[in-house]
């Protein structure tokens, strides 16, 4: 069942969960906080979320994934809140047969998670000023 | 009619609330809501052109047509990750 | 600088190694034991390695996906001698501004490992039979 | 002229050890090599078509020329990962 958590996410527990002798490939991905991002710094972000709606579309999405890739097991773990420089702020962990359909997987969600489920990033620049992320729309 | 509309992240932080009241009609749609939301919000009327309605947790199309019972929310273009 | 061990692999360490604030992504791949290949099972697999030629080998695979996907950082593990069932016999990390660069580093990187690098792995399997894993040569 | 070769996996199984001493003229290649390991090792013959050598811990070319204080190895097909 997909996470949406306030907690630091644990890397190495993910691993666990999706590690089985069944598997012969785990592919792990991590979303970090960036400092700079085109020439300006960030000193922190902040996750916002529906969460009723973006726990449902994470579900679809996992569901959606072990089907057509065949997966072992798959786990996903969204940050909410304040997220430091250099922490984990989304995880997606996948184990499969083989090494092509756990890449696969892997990067579709992590592709699909950024486009269709809502959860948005405020950045906290270091020249004081923040805004809240839409991709498509300007300042 | 009045439909509960929840507002996250960035329309959140134009309106300065997490959910606004909009009165339509009987039968309103998605398309509707828009408007009548642009309208009555004018700090949300660019905005209002880039986001995206969710009815009952799914993304609704233009013409999706609102029941108040309905769970109305205001998405505007996601970056999570 | 690429390892190979006769230890198990620590992966929440490489992970540590290669997460940085510089980097907005972060790829591991996990190969590890499976316990069906078509339908034969394995009790454990041994890998054998030419040692100088395969360190020299992976820190040129290292060096160059670094520079084709301008890493943030690189690591990768093989394990040597027996593997037990379910464990990881090797592990690629890669760290990258975006996800694009950390998802095809890592695929190629692993792609190309098991392409060049004089490492052999050797089947036990359950019906007591071994043998070393040749492609392209048939029994 | 006698040349040592480092051998792995099947090949060392095969041959019962892990280093192969074999006999060849002087400005000999890889291929030559090749040629005389299948004909002093017959257990060798089938897999021997098979594998690539290495001098110095690159891949060699088949006329690629072999000195007496080359690393020469013998690599069947690798299965590492």
């Amino acid at each position: 069942m997909p996470r949406l958590t306030f907690e630091p996410i644990d890397s190495a527990c993910l691993l666990t969960e999706v590690q089985s002798a069944r598997a012969g490939a785990v592919v792990l991905f991590l979303g970090t906080t960036r400092e700079y991002t085109d020439g300006r710094r960030t000193v922190s972000l902040e996750y916002d979320c529906y969460r009723d709606m973006a726990q449902q579309k994470l579900e679809q999405l996992q569901a959606e994934a072990c089907q057509k890739w065949s997966l072992v097991h798959c786990a996903i773990v969204h940050r909410l809140g304040d997220v430091d420089l250099g922490e984990v702020s989304v995880a997606v962990a996948v184990s499969a047969g083989h090494r092509e359909a756990a890449f696969a997987a892997g990067k579709w969600l992590i592709d699909t998670i950024k486009e269709v489920v809502p959860i948005w990033k405020k950045e906290n620049w270091h020249d004081g000023t923040s805004e809240w992320v839409h991709p498509g729309i300007s300042e | 009619m009045n439909f509960e509309v929840k507002l996250f992240a960035g329309a959140r932080e134009i309106v300065g609330k997490d959910l606004v009241i909009v009165s339509l009609e009987a039968g309103a749609t998605v398309a509707d809501l828009r408007i009548a939301l642009g309208q009555s919000i004018p700090a949300l009327r660019e905005t209002i052109e880039h986001v995206k309605f969710a009815v009952n947790h799914d993304y609704a199309d233009d013409d999706t047509c609102l029941s108040p019972d309905s769970e109305i929310a205001c998405i505007p273009p996601v970056s999570g990750g």
